[in-house]
């Protein structure tokens, strides 16, 4: 008889990669109290030392030094906070546009839904790696531009997602009922179809930090991410990976760091979706 | 309980040869036009102040669908409607907010009339806050005024939807249609989804509120028990039109329509074995997408005659304030 | 004699440019390393010492008049499909880079160049210029550019320009098999004697692989025989067993001030000489050699000058630039103080890297750093090299009162580059412009004019070095090192070779790479 | 079908546990049921909604969902087997052949991707315990045909070959039930099957069950919480109340002279088509909690007659008449 | 049928010009080829020569006006570093990339399917967490950063497979994996939660009760409906695909299209970079209408309709 409350089982939390994400975080925000040196000072002499617990390695330098002989734990460290902001700015700018977008379309609909959702579809055509790199070129390489760039990447796919939730949540009585109230469209946007669908946007948010964090990294790999010498762990690797023979902690380190963060970032995505929105379907 | 319709002033609401059609675009691949769903096919009625109209008939036959235009949720394709002897679509501004609150509805179903994310009064204050009713200390008062009155306590405001049971949350959505002291409540379906204890409950609420506030209803229901309890004057719709319109207890004691009879019959006592003659329908509910020439119900009719076919039976009155739509009583 | 040609060498690089067989269509000389193999070029190398040598020509002379070169065709040799290559052919090439669809670099001054050329006989080509051009075997030679490529006149007429861009022939040792864009070209070896010498191998294969840690890779699975590769993965290379071959003389890194000369630029620091000075004193040269170039490099001559550099005193710039090269921190600082800037000043940094030379964003990023040492607030900022260049040309204005990291390549003759760097009319115009041009400035003008016409091979080294000197000592440009180029080798699928001092690329050596086994590597 | 016919029991449950155990608690959502079934006869199980009656018919099927569910205590006996005893092999066999059973929702019963004609078919072959691939394809094909028309489903050969989404739900139910009773199975339960559908519609899937049961015998455990449909379809009727059956007996007398206060009230709430229109009898407050089930009487919270003895303890089952049983402490024993 | 392509196709069509304008536009902002053509030390006059040869010396209207004319007959111009038609670079390339994709398609869904049916039949235990976490590996490495690393292992440390360039199937294996890892992920995720619904629907207890076996229930009567989901993201897969190829492709010097694209915005080849954008842009077009209509076949709700 009508739906009931359905009971749940709520899924483990997740302690590890909660653990791991707050000590990044942590990394991020103390950066400047934490990191043993300055990330971009060089000590040529000290380049290529192996992490202290190797032979050779050096106490100074608890996971070694690269190729200027700079501290990569103190990279690593500032790191954490490069690759944070990229994806903090770009998950408001991108998330939050994919959000307006996603709720306009989704429920004053007709024309307006058909002309924003063919915008969608045109941004899933255009190859949002290339534009990066296009503007990498056009605009230099930078912060805003990165954020720009995986903004566009983005967007589109927060508009589906919330478009859908939206397009469910207009059949619920309750929007109906709003009018009957006499709330305006607006009002309608704001107070009913917004807050019911922040779970959905939370849930995207955490499952696209991984996004963010890749695309940052690949962007550095060819070239058109943030410029060195500032710190960003996709820039790490890819100045490390031609020693993965020879030093290979000068690349491998970052990209541990990443994927830890990737992993540990959609593992919790996942939790929070199961517990927040289990019939949340996304990719 | 049921005088003749002429006998009063002008109806409250007035629905006159309302029709709507929706296009059917089909598929998700197919966004072509495969033709119109005749939802709600000429359909007039009044309902006059401070009294209940039932609205009965099959899934399908658009209730929802006309109820959903006498809220100004959806523009009839043809017709007009008329409150107080002003017609509602086409408002704008402060006469439509005017509009809004002299409607209110409540629906069918409690776990989705109700705003998860808003506490219950919030969302009884709501028409308040958008009409601009009153300051915030006047608004509140209103909204524990209007939990006692629905048989909840006031603190209850500020719990959230998900902590009330279906009862308790059909309650807080009258509540918050009361708010704003409409003219005329649109019940679809009100109790359907509750369980058989606590939609007693809730059909006497209904019933000591009229009573009280002399609001009245538009009762869409398809259990016609419901609607022998709850209403003055009942209509009986098939297909999107209506085939028969009477006092509720003339209905009852005198029923016309084959179709209205079949329905009837197959109405299920709870007695065990009453039923008299029992009238089992053969065939589908037709789609109201091709619906059948002539009488609509031809197909199902155990009465249909050759022109039933041809010619579509117009409403014409029977008896005093009855009308059917049937060539049997032509 | 044929069966002691075996074997394929496969040599990967991470470009192969525009990747054409039609010479006319390559505008970059350095990355032609691929057409170098098929076709000879009117004027070779000087394998020992670097610069140009005889190639199709055996020799050439100047006239009195120093307006006509006479170019000397070496007998004897032959296109791939049997042809004779004479005169005829040279003056059909030359005509063919000038012409209007050619994109060769250099094809917009041969044709201001160049009045006439003329056939005298089947071995004799005259080449007639409207003012002498002391330069032109140099320019002529793959030393410089690739426009002296020699190409087959009757077999181009004879099939077309289509048909031979597919199926292209040359005089070289090494014949055209396939070409797949964006993968490989395929060449075998001619089986004849030739003169730049007969391949060891069977084939020759040039595969396009852009990734260099995969090209290590493959050089170490031994999918590749040899690698181009940068400093930066020179270490792993060794370590991992291979055998690191560089070859000196190839480049320069070099810092340049622009604009320094310009009113609006007045009150900066880095429009006093001395403010540069102290700034290249600052530069700590060996440890940018030692840690970021792995020690496989070496200290710089001035500008745009190499040991091979024709006209040129290249013992006592050597022994000059050592001295004024030095690390002198302290003496910089004191500079800086003396000239009012104790506490330092803010310096905008450019910082680019033409492809291939990645190093060149390390060698700035050090660099930075110890300017930041002296005192200097560096703001460094990287440009990929397409947005760079665009930059730098028309009014410079994104770059005025700037610093930038820029590569010069090995040329044998300087003025050619002191040219475009110095020149009020260049594009680089590090001297100063039309509207400013001071003392130094107008003293250069004057010295490269006189450098232009001027035949005697005495006067013209006083000439040079004196162009040098007033350049170096403006310190509108300092030179930081001078680069390599550089290859990591698998020693099982090649014999030890020597490379030719001052080309970064080995277009011109495959022939004479031999076989493992017929001369293997020594420790 | 007279009711007092006694047929030989098919199935009969007792003291039937399935709880949900849960991080937050034990739901107890079958607890302590016991009824029997017999040849031929429609036992109606109605209670409100949540009370356990799915879970009484899933605990029989053995098909508990999934995250929890647990039947910790009880046997099931059908043809005096305990099938709670039975492997999941076994299990499967039982299904669909001796017991089977059909499910409310009539737009969600079927695989949308298949057309119905292999639905039915690979419920026919599991009779004929042939493999999926052997059997003439052909043959079966016929009798799928005729186990739609049985079900009177018209021009059965072209629906055959048409997917769910093609039939209306009434049709569709149908279909269901033409599976679920291909196995010809000697009990089947029907979870609100009718509830659905619309009231036409009910009517002609009431009588069209009926006519099958008359035709094969099977025993039919009809859950529903309309008593309208318990009036039309049952023998005897079983009231469920909070996990538990509060009150059993033939359906005339529990329509009659219901002894459970609960069972009258329920009766009595349910709005007539007959007789004075007036206020109608309610039952106030909510049924109790299931993770916190009292130790009392289950309705003593919202009984008008309540007592002290109704706080203190749980009634024993009284037997109040011929088949007639009620747990109260006021029922008088026959 | 055909009015739903037609109209696809129109929509194919604007789209296509918004792409093209922007692209062209963009393009055009990152400065002049000629730089990059030149030799450094190159003079004035040889770089306004050149600009002239390669037509790059009119408005930028003007060339606007120009390269839509063109693109209209198929011209999009010629590629400046390749000296070859745009499209003809272009399509001599594609087939090297389109070999690699329905590989790395394949090895998405043979590994991503299983695992998501295995995570979703054992919801919340130990398998689905380690399923999970192995798809969820696939996305949280970045693929420049795994293709390196596999060539660092698999050619170069154990010598077992090819470092890169395209050849035999053995060449095939690491570009395959790199760029089809993230697509594990993908469908494995959707897989679960697709199964997940479907194991809770009621047609799949109608199955258990008509007593067929678990295999029977699972992978014929759940898995089906929950492909549906599945295929419906084949065509943002796809686009994935061909956007990845870019890194893939590069790291292992195969010679496609991701690699030309590159090429292209290093060295800013223009019209090459245009015509490659708007060719992947018909290209990802295309697939998305094919994946739509095949998947009309696949889900008979939406064929009969
Ligand atoms: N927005 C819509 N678009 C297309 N068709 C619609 C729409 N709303 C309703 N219909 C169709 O119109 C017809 C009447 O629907 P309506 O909801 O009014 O019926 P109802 O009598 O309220 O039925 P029920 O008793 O099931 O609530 C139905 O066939 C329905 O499918
Ligand atoms: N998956 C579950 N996890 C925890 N509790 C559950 C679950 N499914 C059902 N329950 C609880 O078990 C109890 C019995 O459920 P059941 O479905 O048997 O009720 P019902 O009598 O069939 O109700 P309805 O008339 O609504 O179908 C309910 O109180 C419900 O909340
Ligand atoms: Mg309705
Ligand atoms: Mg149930």
């Amino acid at each position: 008889m009508g739906s009931k409350a359905r009971v749940r089982r709520t899924a483990r939390v997740p302690w590890i990669p909660i653990a791991i994400i707050s000590v990044i975080v942590i990394m991020a925000l103390f950066a400047p109290l934490l990191a043993p040196y300055s990330p971009i000072d060089q000590t040529l002499r000290d380049k290529l030392l192996p992490p202290a617990w190797m032979t050779g390695g050096s106490d100074k330098y608890f996971l070694g030094t690269d190729a200027f002989g700079r501290d990569i734990l103190s990279r690593l460290i500032y790191g954490a906070r490069v690759s944070l902001m990229v994806a903090v700015l770009a998950l408001t700018v991108g998330g939050g546009v994919g959000l307006a977008v996603g709720i306009v379309a989704g429920y004053v609909g007709g024309a307006v839904d058909s002309v924003l959702m063919r915008l969608v579809d045109a941004a899933f055509t255009f190859p949002a790696i290339l534009f990066a790199l296009l503007l990498s070129v056009t605009m230099g390489q930078g912060l805003g531009t990165l954020v720009i760039a995986i903004t566009l990447l983005l967007w589109a796919s927060f508009a589906r997602v919330i478009r859908g939730e939206v397009l469910s949540l207009r059949q619920r009585d309750f929007v109906a009922l709003a009018r009957v109230r006499g709330c305006s469209a607006p009002r309608i946007m704001l107070t009913h179809i917004l807050p019911n669908v922040l779970n959905t946007f939370m849930v995207l948010v955490t499952l696209n930090i991984g996004v963010v964090i890749i695309a940052e990294a690949t962007l550095s790999f060819l070239g058109a991410g943030i410029p060195p010498p500032t710190p960003t762990w996709g820039l790490m690797i890819s100045e490390g990976r031609g020693r993965i023979a020879d030093a290979w902690w000068v690349a491998l380190i970052p990209g541990i760091a990443i994927t830890l963060m990737v992993l540990s970032v959609n593992l919790f995505g996942d939790w929070l979706r199961d517990r927040l929105d289990p019939r949340l379907r996304q990719l | 309980m049921s005088a003749p319709l002429q006998d009063q002033g002008p109806p409250l609401l007035r629905v006159e040869g309302v029709r709507k059609y929706f296009a059917l675009t089909k598929g998700i691949l197919f966004t072509r036009t495969l033709g119109h769903i005749k939802a709600v096919d000429d359909v007039s009625f009044d309902i006059r102040a401070g009294e209940t109209l039932g609205l009965v008939g099959e899934s399908g036959c658009g209730k929802t669908t006309t109820s959903r235009m006498i809220l100004n949720l959806e523009e009839p394709t043809e017709g007009r409607i008329l409150l107080e002897g002003e017609a509602i679509h086409g408002l704008q501004g402060d006469a439509l907010r005017a509009y809004r609150t002299k409607v209110q509805a409540v629906f069918q179903d409690p776990w989705s009339s109700l705003n998860p994310r808003m506490k219950v009064g919030r969302t009884i204050a709501e028409s308040l806050i958008v009409n601009a009713w009153g300051d915030r200390a006047a608004i509140d008062e209103r909204v524990r005024e209007l939990l006692v009155q629905v048989g909840l306590r006031p603190e209850q405001a500020q719990q959230y939807p998900h902590e009330f049971s279906g009862g308790q949350r059909q309650r807080v959505a009258l509540a918050a249609a009361l708010a704003s002291r409409p003219r005329l409540i649109v019940l679809d379906e009100p109790v359907s989804a509750l369980d058989v204890s606590i939609r007693a409950q809730m059909m006497n609420l209904l019933k000591d509120i009229q009573a009280k506030d002399d609001v009245a209803y538009l009762l869409v229901a398809h259990d016609l028990a419901t609607v022998r309890h709850m209403a003055d004057h009942t209509v009986v719709m098939y297909l999107g039109k209506i085939v028969e319109r009477a006092p509720t207890a003339a209905l009852f004691d005198d029923v016309r329509h084959p179709y209205t009879k079949a329905l009837f019959s197959a109405v299920l006592e709870a007695w065990p074995g009453q039923a008299a003659e029992e009238i089992e329908l053969k065939g589908e509910v037709p789609s109201p997408l091709d619906p059948p020439s002539g009488c609509r119900f031809h197909t199902r009719c155990p009465y249909v005659m050759p022109h039933c076919s041809q010619r579509e039976p117009a409403l014409r009155e029977v008896s005093p304030d009855h009308f059917v739509a049937c060539h049997l009583f032509e | 004699r044929a069966q002691d040609q075996k074997g394929t060498l496969v040599f990967a690089v991470e470009s192969l440019s525009a990747q054409t067989l039609d010479p006319i269509l390559e505008g970059r000389p350095g990355n032609a390393v691929y057409q170098a193999v098929m076709y000879d070029s009117l004027v070779g190398f000087d394998l020992e010492k670097g610069g140009i040598g005889p190639g199709v020509a055996e020799r050439w002379e100047l006239s009195a008049d120093g307006l006509t070169w006479t170019f000397f065709i070496r007998p004897g040799q032959t296109f791939h499909n049997g042809d004779k290559l004479t005169a005829h052919d040279v003056k059909f090439s030359l005509e063919r880079q000038m012409g209007p669809g050619s994109l060769a670099s250099a094809a917009a001054s041969m044709r201001r160049t160049i009045k006439n050329i003329e056939v005298v006989d089947d071995l004799t080509v005259k080449v007639q210029t409207t003012s002498p051009q002391i330069g032109l075997p140099a320019g002529l030679s793959r030393a410089v550019a690739p426009e002296g490529a020699i190409m087959p006149k009757a077999y181009i007429e004879r099939v077309g320009e289509e048909e031979f861009r597919k199926k292209p022939i040359g005089s070289g040792p090494w014949k055209f098999v396939r070409n797949v864009p964006g993968d490989r070209i395929e060449f075998t070896a001619v089986t004849t004697p030739h003169w730049r010498g007969r391949p060891h191998f069977k084939d020759l294969h040039l595969l396009l692989v852009p990734e260099e840690s995969t090209r290590v890779a493959m050089v170490r699975t031994g999918e590749a025989a040899i690698a181009s590769i940068g400093p930066e993965t020179m270490l792993g290379a060794s370590r991992a067993g291979l055998e690191v071959l560089s070859v000196p003389g190839t480049m320069q890194a070099v810092f340049q001030f622009w604009g320094t000369y310009k009113p609006e630029v007045k009150d900066s620091p880095i429009a006093k000489a001395r403010v540069r000075q102290a700034l290249s004193l600052a530069i700590d040269r060996k440890q940018v050699i030692e840690h970021v170039m792995n020690g496989r490099a070496r200290m710089p001559y001035p500008f745009a000058t190499f040991g091979y550099t024709d006209y040129f005193s290249a013992d006592r710039w050597e022994k000059w630039a050592a001295e004024a090269y030095r690390y002198d921190p302290v003496l910089a600082k004191k500079i800086l103080a003396e000239e009012g800037y104790p506490n330092g000043f803010e310096l905008k940094f450019a910082n680019t890297a033409l492809p291939g030379t990645q190093f060149m964003v390390d060698i700035g990023t050090a660099i930075a750093d110890m300017w930041t040492k002296v005192g200097v607030k560096v703001t460094i900022k990287h440009y990929e090299w397409g947005s760079f260049a665009p930059m730098e040309r028309g009014d410079q204005a994104g770059l005025i009162g700037w610093a930038s990291m820029y590569r010069t390549a090995g040329r044998p003759d300087a003025p050619w580059r002191y040219d475009g760097a110095f020149s009020p009319e260049s594009i680089q115009r590090l001297l100063g412009d039309k509207e400013n041009c001071q003392e130094i400035c107008q003293d250069f003008v004057k010295t490269s004019r006189a450098l232009g016409s001027e035949l005697d091979k005495t006067k013209r080294t006083a000439l040079t070095d004196h162009m040098v000197e007033l350049t170096a000592n403006s310190w509108t440009v300092i030179p930081i090192l001078e680069g390599m180029g550089y290859y990591a080798i698998n020693t099982k699928k090649v014999g030890q070779f020597a490379p030719i001092t001052g080309r970064h690329e080995l277009g011109d050596v495959f022939e004479r790479i031999p076989r493992p086994e017929q001369k293997p590597w020594k420790k | 079908m007279t009711p007092d016919a006694k047929g030989e029991t098919v199935l009969e449950v007792r003291d039937l546990h399935t709880h949900f155990f849960l991080r937050r608690g034990v739901v107890k959502a079958v607890d302590g049921v016991s009824f029997s079934l017999r040849r031929g006869e429609v036992l109606g199980l109605v209670g409100e909604s949540g009370c356990g009656k799915s879970l009484t018919a899933l605990s029989l099927m053995r098909l508990l969902p999934k995250g929890g569910a647990q039947t910790i205590k009880g046997e099931v006996l059908l043809g005096g087997e305990n099938i709670l005893e039975c492997t999941p092999a076994e299990m499967r066999e039982i299904r669909g052949r001796r017991i089977s059973m059909v499910l409310q929702d009539p737009q969600t019963s079927l695989n949308p991707v298949f057309a119905i004609g292999d639905q039915l078919r690979e419920a026919l072959l599991r009779r004929k315990r042939a493999p999926l691939t052997r059997a003439p394809h052909a043959e079966v094909m016929k009798e799928a045909v005729a186990a739609l028309r049985r079900v009177e489903i018209a021009a059965p050969e072209q629906r055959i070959s048409q997917y769910p989404h093609q039939m209306s739900g009434g049709m569709k139910q149908r279909v269901v039930g033409a599976i679920a009773i291909s196995g010809e199975p000697g009990v089947l339960i029907a979870d609100e099957p009718t509830t659905a559908l619309d009231v036409t519609i009910q009517l002609q899937y009431l009588k069209l069950l009926k006519r099958l049961q008359a035709e094969t015998g099977m025993a039919i455990l009809f859950i529903t919480h309309d008593f309208g449909v318990v009036g039309r379809m049952c023998d005897r009727v079983a009231v469920m109340y909070a996990g538990r059956i509060v009150e059993c007996g033939p359906v005339r007398r529990i329509f009659e002279a219901p002894q459970h206060p609960y069972t009258r009230a329920l009766i009595a709430s349910v709005p007539k088509m007959t007789g004075p229109v007036g206020r109608l009898t309610t039952i106030e407050g909510q049924p109790p909690s299931l993770m916190d089930l009292p130790v009392g009487c289950r309705f003593a919270s919202r009984c008008s007659l309540v007592e002290q003895r109704c706080l203190d303890a749980y009634p024993g089952t009284v037997r109040v008449g011929d088949e007639h049983t009620a747990d109260c402490w006021k029922a008088t024993p026959a | 049928m055909k009015r739903y392509i037609a109209r696809r196709l129109m929509q194919g069509a604007v789209l296509l010009c918004m792409v093209a304008t922007i692209v062209f536009f963009l393009g055009r902002l990152t400065g002049n080829p000629v730089d990059l053509m030149l030799p450094e030390d190159a003079t004035a006059e040889d770089r306004a020569a050149l600009t002239q040869t390669l037509g790059l010396d009119g408005p930028i209207l003007d060339q606007f006006a120009i390269f839509v004319g063109k693109a209209i007959h198929g011209d999009l111009g010629t590629s400046i570093r390749m000296k070859q038609p745009a499209v003809d670079a272009f399509f001599d390339r594609l087939p090297n990339t389109l070999v690699l994709i329905p590989w790395a398609i394949l090895l998405g869904m043979l590994l991503g399917i299983p695992l998501g049916v295995v995570a979703a039949l054992h919801r919340g235990g130990l398998l689905d967490r380690a399923a999970g976490t192995v798809a969820v590996l696939g996305v949280a490495m970045p693929s420049f950063w795994l293709g390196i690393l596999l060539i660092f292992v698999f050619s170069v440390e154990l010598g077992w497979l090819p470092s890169g360039r395209m050849g035999g199937p053995a060449h095939y294996v690491l570009p395959v994996i790199t760029l089809g890892t993230f697509l594990v992920a993908g469908f494995m995720r959707i897989t679960r939660s697709a199964m997940l619904e479907v194991m809770e629907s009621e047609f799949v207890k109608l199955a258990r009760i008509k007593g067929l076996s678990e295999a029977v229930v699972i992978w014929k009567h759940c898995l089906r409906n929950a492909l549906i989901p599945v295929l419906t993201l084949w065509g943002v897969f796809v686009g994935n695909l061909i956007t990845g190829a870019i890194v893939t492709e590069t790291v292992f010097a195969w010679p496609g299209i991701g690699r030309l694209t590159y090429e292209a915005v290093i060295y800013r080849d223009f019209p090459l970079l245009q015509a490659v954008i708007i060719l992947k842009s018909i290209l990802i077009l295309s697939i998305n209408l094919a994946v739509d209509i095949l998947y009309a076949y696949v889900d008979p709700r939406i064929r009969l309709a």
